[in-house]
């Protein structure tokens, strides 16, 4: 089993964060793992991207050309990765900031993480519902081993953040949990 | 067991380093291996060793020069356009005998170029500058390797008062995979160096150079530099051989671009096709005998060198095999890198093998 | 009388033009812009000077005063 | 009602690739205006530094060189040379200018060639990721001094402008800031000063711009201004040096 | 009848550079090439071009990026040292396609070496810096090929937009030979340079630069340069062939090399050895096709390359001719050159043949 | 009677590649006698130029590494940082400090490294043959001057140690010259604090020697030394800078 | 014909104008020819010296590994040079400033150039009393040629210098003129 | 009293030290040295007064000074 997922989104959202998270978790239960970043001058003017890779098997290159899962939390990176998302793909997708269309050949998830966030407090725990959203459709690694990482990599000084982020994922897992595709989930 | 983490290339090569008993780095800034230096910006201090982020390439690789000769386990990083601008500190450093290590995460050029990872630094790596001299080059492909390998390249800097460049390209700089940690130290103490300077308190002076006046002086050193590299060819060629022996078509590639040709192999091989690969790890030397040796296997194969350049290693591949195989090319440079479906389709091209799924 | 016209879509919400200007003519905008974030625009009861100071300090020069 | 503020002609109006309130787009127009006002458009040609404004190509309309990092000074003093009738620029950041290009920069300047050069000090290095200029404020963290800058390892924020003062070949030299409006102002007359110098044979003629780059000062774009104005000046006073 | 001269080879290429159209100069002095620069300093004054001597090698490189790019006909001058502090220039230089022309007369390395002629930079030269690009490399062997050669070289520069390298040592900058200076001047001016850079009056703006930031956009403009390339490998490639038809031994040896074998084809063939020589002159694009031709002639024969070096074109030859012929090797570094004497041995040696007198 | 004048120990008794009456030779034996007079020998490291100087290390009697040219001040940059207890000096001419190398001059100066500097000035490269140096005269005819230096193409003379001078990282500068015995002493005290400076963690310590090259100013050199009186001194003032 | 002239002295003996003016001689001659001087920091301390070679065929090293004829001007010029000389090659020597052994398997002319020059009142024709010494019994150029470059060469400001260069010159060629071996010439 | 001794095959004849030296107590000798050339060296009936200033000049080094 391989899953190639790229993550973008504006810069602030937590683009690197999101993508390393699932990369330490996976770590964390032995896989083959790689997490490649977007770097340089493609990061100025406010674009952030990220490639993970899970994998039973060593894994070749880092870099994803066409993606098996796909999280988008803004609209340029929409526009911009949609392509590379392989037919009947998972994208994963922040309805807060993109007006989306359906014209994509995949499943889509389309929630408005920002507004969750925002709900519960901070804006920056987007990133942890799409996760959670994410994860929970696309079980690549253990939600546990997710909570964990959480866990374990907060800063000293802001371990307070731990509860809100966790409480961001399981909201995300929370909309797919429902199992009904009423409100985001869609066969485009 | 030690614990595993996740790291990227660069940060790993630095750890590696500092791990390996570097305790001199210079550098400067330059994408993609900008991890390497603000790693040991911060962590080099922490292990009592020097970090200096010189005023430009050439300053840093010259300070390398300066602290090999006071006997320091010395590093610089840079990429492309910065290691072209080390071309003269190199050759100063092999004339002068210094251990010292040089790594270059290759970008695409020429020129400023752009930031995607490249493997078009090749030729000036192995074929260097100025002078007939030769740094050794290792290719590490993965985050372990470019770990473990910076504790080899200082071994080889030391045991050979030789330098060594470490050949990267962005990818492996920028991506993380887990790691896991050396524990013990590297004993780096085991190489001695005499000849270093540290004021010639209770012996006769040193002096280090490259310089010889007088007629005849500077052939002599050549001499030796030459056996010097004789020694290093028949003792330090190392390449990964995978399913070589029985394969109709070995592929050859190194670093980030023998993963993927790693992961065609298989591919190749689920769908019946007897695939290979030789990956150089050493790029010089250049690991010929492995090649020299192929010959004793099956008669009709091919070979297909892949690089993230026009066509640069292959020159080697093709100096080792002579005429006596097919060498084939599939290359994509400025950044571009050969996708495995695209080294799977010339695979299937040069042995005449159809699609079959 | 005077007023500005704002680049919508080149505007990356730096906010300097607001902290510069003496009228409070400029806010953020809830609609998102095609690059995905949130634009200033002019309060159109704006009692706006023509003072070009918002101008003066937009990096990415999407104002335009008329007076 | 008269459109009394436009957009410069020299100016595309396309959307540069710079973070929000980064300085450079507003001295990016300056350079523009100046050019528009003293009506030389068609005989400019900048030389674009190795930094953030790598492709401020992309943002003039106008002949435009690169040049590798550092390299400037020499690209420029060359292009001058061989087309007097022309008016030659440089546009560099700190690191550019000031440190692999200082060689560069003092020769140029010592040669006295009839250039202008715009100078954007931001003390650090946009472009790779934020580390150590050699205008780096001491204490500044950045991420080659994850602790802030030491003058007993690092040394201290570099004031180039006032060393190239120095040499007989400057002769016009001053440091503006674009932290304020009034400041923006000032520094569009410095601009126009060092260009006119140029038309009028003078000869080499510096303007540092103290410029905001909030994305490595970890600041949004309003208080990196107000850290300008409480933080760098203090080291590096405005006005003419010579 | 033109009057004779007598002139150094420096002297030779400043002259000829100058009778080409150069009129832009600027370099930094270095033995052995320091009577160039005089020259320059002397004479392009008088020839209303530029002089200008900069502050470092790396300050003349750019430069050079910078007139060319204004649409001068520019050049500069090094030796050994000198060129590698070049390399990310004319990296720079190949990657904006800037016509340029950069002589290397090569001293003994490696680094500060010593002065004496060599001919180490072969590799540097002919595989250049960071980035898949290549400049023109010719080997001019007489003074009287370096005074014309320049002509050539800002020719093919200008043609194919690309730097063009005029590889020579140390012997033949130091040397003077008589020389019959060129009457009608060069046809410069038939090369427009719609590209250059002089203001956008009347036109849209001209850009000169080597970086692509958007993806894909580098690898496009790299397919573009090696579309070039191949036109050049196709239809420049130049060398001189000297009784190589009936030759059991063909030497292989460029610039003042090529002198001395020469000398020792005659010599041999006095003495009923079938010698020949071929003296590549362009060493990029390299004469291939002239060593493929060789398969047509005689059978039993070998190639014995002479290098003032360890051994670097011959990996050019091996790559032209495959197995066909045992390559053989005569080499000395260091400012060490090979004499006549030792390359009749070396051939006698190679040939079987004993010394008949 | 007792010897009152001998050769100092580290000074190896051998003869010199210098020409008749060069400068080198002098500043050489100063050097020798100041580092016997604070009997550091065994402590010493010299960085040798590449200039005519190339080969002091064999004139010297202690460690001593060559450094590419210009880049003296970098190999000793890390040379002192590895070894903080060893006495670490560059021996540098006008072209290797000031003009290839003046970057590596003006950051390590910046850093403040505790480093002793010697800084010969003959205002002309001698080793490649006599070309214009940064310091050449105005009118000074050199190999690349024919005409004499001009200040209009060339720039002028330019005064590097004024140039370090304004940095804080800079603790002593001082301008001497070796053109009369009286001054040959005032060389060897300024080049005895320069050492003492660094032997007690002062930091950054530079003394220009202004040094005759009878060869390539082409006079005898007893009239070198008067030109040094006569045109030298004129643009180049002695006494301490910092 | 081939002949290998190395000739060396001290700077300011006018060591490089003696190979130049040979050269150029040659030249006029329709001769091949070549001009090797030695440079950089060889030059330091005070010894010159270059290499010519005339031939009527074109040549391949400029350089001499072991020369024809051999004119030295100096003492360290003659411990250096000595053992390049070929077996029965030509020494030409100044006598005024070396004191010679006869230890050479060569034709040797010793005269003392540098006294026959001061005599004509010019220490600095020392060489041309040389060259004159080597062309009478090497006649490599015809004299009238070497006569001829001298007149041409000479700066227009130092036309005055003409006449004491000849003068030095056919002083040295009446030296061997005399054909008699008593003042310098041996065989050793 | 005092004496100067030179090392007569180190000298290069520059004449810095006859130059500055206030007795006048040098002369060229017409002897060559090893090196070619004439060296100086001291007149044996010189009045030297141990000021040193011959041996402060000498760039090699080549006088040694007694009282
Ligand atoms: C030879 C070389 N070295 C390093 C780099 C990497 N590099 C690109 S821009 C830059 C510095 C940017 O800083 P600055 O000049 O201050 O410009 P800013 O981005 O801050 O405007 C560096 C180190 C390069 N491109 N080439
Ligand atoms: C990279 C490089 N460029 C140029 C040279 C040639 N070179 C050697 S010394 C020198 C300059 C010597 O002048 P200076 O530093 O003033 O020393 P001086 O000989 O006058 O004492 C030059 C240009 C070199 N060796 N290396
Ligand atoms: S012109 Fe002045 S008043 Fe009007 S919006 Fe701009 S800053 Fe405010
Ligand atoms: S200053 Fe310009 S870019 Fe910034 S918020 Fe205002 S209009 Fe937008
Ligand atoms: S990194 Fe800094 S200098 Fe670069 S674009 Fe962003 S704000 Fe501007
Ligand atoms: S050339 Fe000048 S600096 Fe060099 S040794 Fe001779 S006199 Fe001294
Ligand atoms: S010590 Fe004084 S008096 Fe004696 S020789 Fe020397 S300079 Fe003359
Ligand atoms: S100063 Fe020294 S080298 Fe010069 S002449 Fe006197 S003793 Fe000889
Ligand atoms: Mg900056
Ligand atoms: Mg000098």
């Amino acid at each position: 089993m391989t899953e190639k997922i790229i993550i973008a989104g504006a810069g602030g959202q937590g683009i690197m964060l999101l993508g390393k998270i699932l990369a330490e978790a996976a770590m964390r239960e032995n896989r083959f793992v790689t997490w490649l970043p977007a770097y340089g001058a493609e990061v100025r003017g406010g674009t952030a991207y990220c490639m993970v890779i899970i994998s039973d098997e060593e894994i070749g290159s880092a870099s994803i050309s066409i993606a098996d899962s796909l999280i988008v939390m803004n609209a340029p990176s929409y526009a911009r990765f949609k392509p590379r998302l392989k037919t009947r793909g998972l994208l994963v997708g922040n309805s807060s900031l993109v007006k989306h269309n359906l014209a994509v050949q995949s499943q889509v998830l389309w929630y408005p993480f920002t507004d969750i966030a925002m709900k519960l407090g901070n804006v920056k725990v987007a990133n942890m519902a799409a996760l959670g959203c994410f994860i929970a459709r696309r079980p690549v690694v253990e939600v546990k081993n997710i909570a964990r990482v959480i866990e374990e990599i907060a800063p000293a000084h802001k371990k307070d953040l731990i509860e809100i982020n966790k409480r961001a994922l399981a909201a995300g897992i929370a909309l797919v949990g429902k199992k009904n595709k009423k409100s985001g989930e869609k066969n485009g | 067991m030690s614990k595993k983490i996740l790291m990227t290339g660069n940060e790993a090569i630095a750890a590696g380093a500092i791990q390996a008993g570097c305790r001199f780095y210079a550098g400067y800034p330059i994408t993609p291996q900008n991890e390497l230096i603000a790693y040991m910006a911060k962590y080099m201090p922490q292990a009592n060793g020097i970090f200096i982020q010189a005023e430009s390439e050439l300053a840093a690789i010259n300070m390398v020069f300066g602290a090999a000769a006071a006997g320091a386990r010395a590093m610089t990083s840079s990429s492309s356009p910065g290691m072209s601008l080390k071309q003269e500190g190199i050759s100063y450093i092999a004339g002068a005998e210094l251990p010292a290590v040089i790594v270059n995460m290759m970008r695409g050029g020429p020129g400023l170029g752009n930031i995607a990872p490249s493997q078009s630094d090749y030729f000036q790596a192995t074929r260097c500058g100025h002078g007939d001299y030769h740094a050794i080059v290792l290719a590490p492909s993965t985050v372990h390797e470019a770990y473990y390998g910076m504790r080899e390249a200082f071994d080889l800097a030391d045991k050979y008062r030789n330098p060594v460049i470490v050949l990267g390209d962005g990818m492996l700089g920028q991506m993380m995979e887990p790691l896991e940690v050396a524990q013990a130290a590297a004993e780096s103490s085991k190489y001695k160096k005499p000849w270093a300077l540290s004021g010639c308190l209770g012996r006769a002076p040193n002096v280090v150079k490259s310089f010889y006046l007088h007629e005849g002086k500077l052939e002599e050193f050549n001499l030796l530099l030459q056996k010097k590299y004789k020694r290093i060819k028949e003792k330090e060629q190392r390449a990964e051989v995978i399913l070589a022996d029985d394969a109709e078509i070995v592929l050859v590639a190194y670093g980030s671009m023998a993963r993927i040709a790693k992961a065609a192999v298989k591919t190749l091989r689920a769908q019946g096709i007897k695939a290979g690969l030789i990956r150089p790890i050493s790029l010089w030397p250049f690991p010929e005998t492995i090649f020299r040796k192929l010959s004793a296997g099956r008669k009709k194969r091919s070979l297909l060198v892949v690089e993230m350049s026009y066509g640069q290693m292959i020159e080697d591949v093709r100096l080792s095999v002579g005429d006596r195989f097919p060498v084939e090319f599939l290359g994509r440079g400025g950044g571009g890198v050969p996708s495995e479906k695209e080294i799977i389709a010339k695979v299937k091209h040069v042995t005449g093998k159809k699609l079959h799924r | 009388m005077a007023k500005i016209t704002i680049d919508r879509n080149r505007c990356k919400g730096c906010l300097l033009c607001i902290r510069f200007c003496p009228k409070g003519a400029l806010l953020v905008d809830k609609d998102l812009n095609v690059r995905g974030l949130r634009p200033v625009k002019f309060k159109n009861d704006a009692d706006c000077l023509g003072c070009m100071l918002c101008a003066l300090m937009c990096p990415d020069c999407c104002i335009e005063v008329f007076k | 009602m008269k459109k009394i503020y436009s957009h410069p002609q020299s100016l595309r109006t396309v959307s540069t690739h710079y973070c929000p309130g980064c300085g450079h787009g507003i001295a990016h127009r300056l350079i523009a205006e100046v050019i528009d006002d003293l009506d030389i458009r068609e005989r400019v040609i900048a030389v674009a530094p190795v930094g953030c404004a790598v492709v401020a190509y992309d943002y003039w309309d106008f002949d435009c060189s690169e040049a590798a990092h550092g390299r400037a000074l020499a690209v420029a003093t060359a292009i001058k040379r061989v087309r007097p009738q022309n008016i030659v620029f440089t546009y560099q950041g700190d690191g550019d200018l000031a440190a692999i290009g200082a060689n560069e920069t003092i020769h140029a300047a010592n040669r006295g060639e009839n250039l202008t050069v715009i100078f954007i000090n931001n003390a650090i290095y946009g472009m790779t990721g934020g580390q150590m200029a050699p205008t780096t404020l001491l204490q500044q963290k950045t991420a080659t001094t994850p602790l802030g800058r030491d003058a007993s390892l690092q040394g201290y924020p570099l004031k180039i402008s006032e060393m190239l003062a120095l040499l007989n070949g400057v002769k016009y030299v001053e440091r503006v800031s674009i932290h304020t409006p009034q400041e923006v102002i000032k520094t569009k007359k410095a601009i126009k000063q060092a260009f006119q110098n140029q038309i009028d044979g003078i000869g080499f003629s510096l303007v540092e711009i103290i410029s905001p780059c909030p994305t490595y000062w970890e600041m949004p774009p309003v208080q990196a201004l107000d850290w300008i104005k409480d933080c760098m000046l203090k080291e590096f006073p405005l006005g003419r040096i010579k």
